[in-house]
């Protein structure tokens, strides 16, 4: 590089890089990632478990609802709600980062992710609330 | 109007570790933050260093995090702040301290030259200018407004974690020069931000266009980037 | 530990002048830049309004020709300027411009395509080439983005102290300089076949300026101090639009976009002091108005010290397009929506039309004159160039615009200069005991524990400056001036720094500016008590007219150790256009 | 094998996610609401094998799996690349996240394909 540097100076400073800052300021865009990447990797390995667990199809009846009894119990019934929640935030932030990448939505990314957030809720809340009363029928 | 400046310190000879320190003094709601340092460092503490020169927001000397922003000193007024706690002023995240406010911005220099920053036309100039409408003006003329502070290279969480990304403002060097249109080296241009620590570190956080005092929307210019790349064969 | 590098050639000053000659010299030669900030923080950066120059894109005022720029520029200067200067200026100034645009530099569009210009203060024609109002910005990246691309060296934060000079056939000759790395406090000698001063100017000796606060004319200091001549010291330029109270400026883009100045009764009074040209009228006589204004009671606010700059007229959409940056400074430091309301203004130190002396034809730094006013002595193969520089291009008022269009015509001529002689040089061992003396001086200041600040000395000097050397001057207000100065350089000696560290220590740094600050203080004082007339910038309350029999001269003030210093005169060039009386 | 080289810099992963990523908000959000919350979605063996029997549902499920696979690992990957620096560790969590997702897909398929083809 062209920019001259004392050998003295470069091994006087301080490096004080950190893998991530967590005492920066939170906007709204680190919350949309940092939850979808999260998101990204909890539905990554609720794949994996759902293909080894559908995969018991294929060995006949009896041991895909030997398997399916023990995911049916309400402790994963509840999960299952989580799952929801987890596909739905991921799915719709998917879209807002899809927009703002292919279709110049970067201006108006906030309320993107405000809409984000309110389908988030209401979707959430909405098919749990199906998903509970199913689950007590 | 009492506030605290809570200001981060280290001199490498004499300071093992870093340390805050806190300055309270009279201030008013319109007093810029760059004039409070000034003020510190004249009349208090004549040890505090921080770089600075312009005073007003177009040199990009004094960048630097305050309470959790990079910001430009220059250009935030104490009525931005809030003046019930501690004021927190650190030198810019994630590049190496020389000394109290003042960082190593090498690393981003060297990003910086990495994309070819400067035009190239291999045509033969005409004897006059050369012809750009004011639309093909417009596509760069947020773009080149930026001054190298460094605020949203530090802000950015894909930059945290790997020294090696180019970072928003060498993308955004590269698309004031990719969509200019008297540049000729298009392609090779190309090539330099699509590399696995190029254009696609990019996560669309945002962080860069909440920091950069220019108010440059970054992200959009690195996203045309992206899919101008991906539309050309290389 | 001292280091030793060389270079054919030493640029002192990564401003736009600097980085000019150094693009023009990198093809053939080894260059390097030294600049106390890097590069792109340099001052030049902060210029907003734009370049003069003749391209006759905008005919909206009539058919542009180097010799209307010419007649401007001389008649601007209060016939001071040196014509045959003004002239080469004013015909390469196009070709300068092309070359940026060549180069890279954004500039605002008009609908064709060709480069926008836009009006400016004392310019008859539409002649301001400009990139929105971030001009120098657009200017400075372009050549330092091209620098990089040839491969120049910098030098970032090295604080040049020193010359060192030498003498040969009965000239003086430049052998490098001594300068030292903020980041270590190291020092580094360098030496060159020639060395080039494009330190920009020194607006910080005034408490009110637009200036930065890492311009204090070392390039003045380090000549000075040398017993070198500065010229034409004692007219710094006020600027009628710094925002108020900060004196941030508002460029004169704002009056050549259609804005005019107001007062508390809501007159636009530059009709009354410029007939013709009102508020384009140039920037000593619409600062003189403001002033005259304030002081007749019409000024507004509270204490009725200040005047009011509107533009909301021209719309928004305009404002947003052509002055983006103005309108956030208003906004930013002043709360005002300039779309909406009137932006407060006053008077702003700008600029120094002064500076090193130059030759007219190689550009070298001169030395001397003799008794018959021509020049008799150089300092071979140093050169100056921008705002450190006085080719006497602005003479006793500069007219907007011309400045950046200065840095790099003149940049350019120096950088082709250094080109045809590097050839012909050898290069000669330095001094023993070179940096030995700036090393003890370097000591002294950290090693002494008490005494003197360095702000209250700067503060002190500001304050003088301001009340007693701006825009109307007096005899009795001069001298209180100087003896102050040399009250403040005695308290010098004793001054002390708390910073100890040499690592980055700017205390230090602020302590050898202030140095240089002192020295050309006096200069520019004791140029103006010499000049016994009124005339550009310089208004003298005591001395209200023009005297061409006795002032149509520049001045050449010469430090003397331990007296007041020493003033010649240095002819003035005419050619083409001789003085008349100067109306707006 | 480079994983910096520009033909494995990232733009066809960047590009796939997002068209891949496309296609799941659909079929997903189509598959939650048939399992959950129409009353069809009673999950039992007869139900599912009932419905894969059928080849459009087949393809869908299919291509559900491929593109989910595919979409998952692809931004695992993405997210290690701002991570690990190492040349050496990136080749080893590539080849990892390959094979799990042959494996994974070979499962899919040894249960989704056979259905109705007896
Ligand atoms: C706010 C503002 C607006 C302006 N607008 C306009 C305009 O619209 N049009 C116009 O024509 N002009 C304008 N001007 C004037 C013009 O910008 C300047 O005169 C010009 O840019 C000066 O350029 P320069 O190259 O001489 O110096 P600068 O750009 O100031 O460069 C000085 C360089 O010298 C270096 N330096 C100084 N001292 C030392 C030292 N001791 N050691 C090492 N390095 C040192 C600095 O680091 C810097 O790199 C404006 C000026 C200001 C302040
Ligand atoms: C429902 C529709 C979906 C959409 C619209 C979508 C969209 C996206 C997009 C655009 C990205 C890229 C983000 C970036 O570049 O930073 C992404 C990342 C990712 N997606 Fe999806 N996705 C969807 C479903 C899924 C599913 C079903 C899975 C699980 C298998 C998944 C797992 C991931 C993972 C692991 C990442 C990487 C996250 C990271 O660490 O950055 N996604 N998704
Ligand atoms: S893009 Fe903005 S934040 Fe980044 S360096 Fe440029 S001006 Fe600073
Ligand atoms: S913060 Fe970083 S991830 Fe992209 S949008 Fe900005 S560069
Ligand atoms: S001092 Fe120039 S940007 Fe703040």
């Amino acid at each position: 590089m062209s920019l001259y540097m004392s050998p003295k100076y470069k091994e006087q400073v301080l490096d004080r890089k950190r893998w991530f800052e967590w005492d920066y300021k939170w906007f709204w865009g680190s919350f949309a990632w940092v939850l979808h990447r999260l998101s990204g990797w909890a539905l990554v390995f609720y794949l994996l478990l759902h293909i080894w667990v559908i995969h018991h199809l294929s060995r006949g009846p009896a041991a895909f609802d030997q398997v399916m009894q023990a995911v049916g119990t309400p402790l994963f019934k509840v999960l299952e709600i989580g799952l929801w929640g987890v596909i739905v935030y991921h799915a719709f932030n998917g879209m807002r980062v899809i927009i703002v990448d292919f279709w110049h939505g970067s201006k108006y990314q906030k309320q993107l992710f405000f809409i984000v957030l309110f389908l988030f809720v209401v979707l959430w809340v909405g098919g749990g609330i199906i998903m509970a009363l199913h689950m007590i029928h | 109007m009492k506030a605290t400046f809570k200001i981060f310190r280290y001199d490498p000879d004499k300071d093992k570790k870093p340390y805050y320190k806190e300055y309270t003094l009279d201030v008013e709601p319109n007093t810029v933050l760059l004039d409070v340092l000034n003020d510190i460092k004249w009349h208090y503490d004549g040890t505090l260093t921080f770089r600075r020169s312009c005073a007003h927001a177009i040199c990009g000397s004094c960048g630097m995090t305050i309470n959790g922003k990079n910001r430009l000193a220059c250009q935030t007024l104490i009525k931005d702040l809030d003046t019930s706690k501690p004021i927190k002023i650190e030198p810019l995240k994630s590049y190496p301290v020389i000394k109290d406010l003042v960082v190593d911005m090498n690393k981003f220099y060297e990003k910086m030259f990495k994309v070819k920053p400067y035009l190239v036309n291999d045509n033969p100039p005409p004897g006059r200018e050369f012809l750009q409408t004011p639309e093909e003006q417009k596509l760069i003329d947020e773009a080149y407004s930026c001054i190298w502070c460094g605020c949203c290279t530090s802000s950015c969480p894909s930059f945290w974690a790997d020294d090696d990304y180019l970072g928003p403002a060498a993308l955004l060097k590269a698309y004031r020069f990719i969509f200019d249109t008297r540049d000729t080296l298009t392609e090779e241009r190309l090539r330099i931000v699509n590399d696995a620590d190029g254009v696609w570190r990019c996560h669309v956080i945002f962080n860069c266009v909440e920091a950069c005092p220019k108010e440059i929307n970054i992200t959009e210019y690195i996203s045309r980037l992206k899919l101008k790349v991906v539309t050309s064969k290389l | 530990m001292i280091h030793f590098h060389y270079h054919d050639v030493i640029i002192v000053g990564a401003g736009l002048a600097g980085t000019r000659a150094a693009v023009e010299v990198a093809p053939v030669a080894d260059v390097a830049v030294i600049s106390k900030v890097f590069p792109t923080r340099s001052h030049s950066t902060a210029a907003q309004g734009g370049a003069a120059a003749v391209l006759n894109n905008n005919l909206k005022r009539g058919v542009d020709t180097w010799l209307l720029h010419m007649f401007d520029t001389v008649k601007g200067s209060d016939y001071l300027a040196d014509q045959n200067i003004v002239e080469y200026f004013a015909k390469e100034a196009p070709k300068a411009i092309i070359e940026m645009e060549h180069w890279g530099t954004p500039f605002s569009r008009m609908p064709d395509g060709r480069i926008s210009q836009r009006d400016f203060g004392g310019h008859q024609r539409t002649r301001i080439a400009h990139a929105a109002d971030r001009t120098g910005h657009a200017l400075l990246h372009t050549l330092f983005e091209q620098s990089i691309r040839l491969g120049v060296k910098y030098y970032p934060e090295f604080f040049v102290m020193d010359l060192i000079l030498d003498e040969e056939e009965g000239d003086y000759v430049v052998r490098g300089v001594v300068a030292y790395d903020i980041r270590t406090t190291e020092l580094h000698i360098f030496q060159s076949k020639a060395v080039m001063l494009a330190t920009g100017g020194g607006g910080r000796i005034y408490k009110i300026t637009s200036n930065a606060h890492e311009y204090t004319g070392d390039g003045f200091g380090m000549i000075y101090r040398k017993g070198l001549p500065l010229q034409d010291m004692e007219f710094p330029q006020f600027h009628p639009t710094g925002l108020y109270p900060l004196g941030i400026l508002i460029t004169e883009g704002v009056r050549g976009e259609g804005g005019y100045l107001i007062n508390s009764k809501g007159e636009r009074f530059m009709e009354r002091y410029a007939p013709d040209f009102k508020d384009l009228a140039p920037r000593d006589v619409v600062s003189r108005a403001i002033y005259t204004e304030i002081m007749e009671g019409r000024g507004v606010g509270p204490k009725k010290d200040h005047v009011l700059l509107k533009i909301d007229h021209i719309g928004k959409d305009a404002i947003m397009e052509k002055l983006p940056e103005i309108w956030k400074f208003a906004k930013t430091y002043t709360g005002v929506d300039c779309t909406k309301e009137p932006i407060p203004v006053m008077p702003t130190m700008h600029y120094m039309m002064g500076g090193i002396p130059t030759h007219h034809e190689t550009g070298e730094v001169v030395a001397d004159v003799g008794p018959d006013g021509e020049v008799s002595k150089v300092v071979k193969r140093l050169y100056a160039g921008g705002e450190a520089a006085c080719e006497s291009l602005h003479g006793a008022n500069r007219l907007g615009a011309n400045s950046m269009t200065d840095t790099i015509v003149f940049g350019r001529r120096v950088g082709k200069h250094m080109v045809e002689i590097l050839d012909t040089i050898k290069i000669k061992d330095l001094p023993e005991d070179v940096g030995k003396e700036q090393e003890e001086k370097i000591k002294a200041i950290l090693s002494r524990n008490s005494g003197e600040k360095v702000s209250k000395l700067r503060e002190e000097l500001q304050e003088t400056m301001w009340e007693n050397v701006s825009v109307f001057r007096t005899e009795e207000k001069l001298i209180k001036a100087l003896d102050k100065i040399k009250e403040l350089q005695e308290r010098y000696k004793n001054v002390y720094v708390e910073d100890k560290s040499t690592t980055f220590n700017m205390e230090l740094k602020e302590a050898l500016e202030l140095e240089n600050m002192l020295n050309y203080a006096e200069a520019l004082v004791a140029s103006a008590l010499f000049r016994k007339e009124s005339r550009g910038a310089h208004s003298r309350v005591d001395y209200p007219n023009r005297d061409d029999e006795h002032f149509l001269k520049h001045t050449l003030a010469f430090k003397q150790e331990g007296k007041e210093p020493l003033i010649k005169q240095r002819n003035v060039v005419i050619t083409r256009f001789p003085p008349q009386e100067r109306r707006y | 094998m480079s994983f910096k080289s520009s033909g494995n810099s990232g733009a066809f992963a960047w590009f796939y996610q997002r068209i891949t990523g496309i296609f799941l908000f659909v079929i997903l959000l189509l598959h939650f609401t048939i399992m959950h919350f129409t009353g069809t979605g009673e999950i039992t063996y007869e139900n599912i094998v009932g419905r894969l029997s059928d080849p459009y549902w087949k393809m869908l499920d299919l291509s559900f799996v491929v593109f989910a696979l595919y979409h998952g690992l692809n931004g695992i990957w993405m997210a290690i690349q701002d991570y690990v620096r190492s040349e050496g560790w990136r080749a080893v969590i590539y080849t990892i996240l390959v094979l799990v997702g042959v494996f994974l897909f070979f499962l899919a398929a040894v249960t989704l394909i056979p259905f109705g083809l007896k």
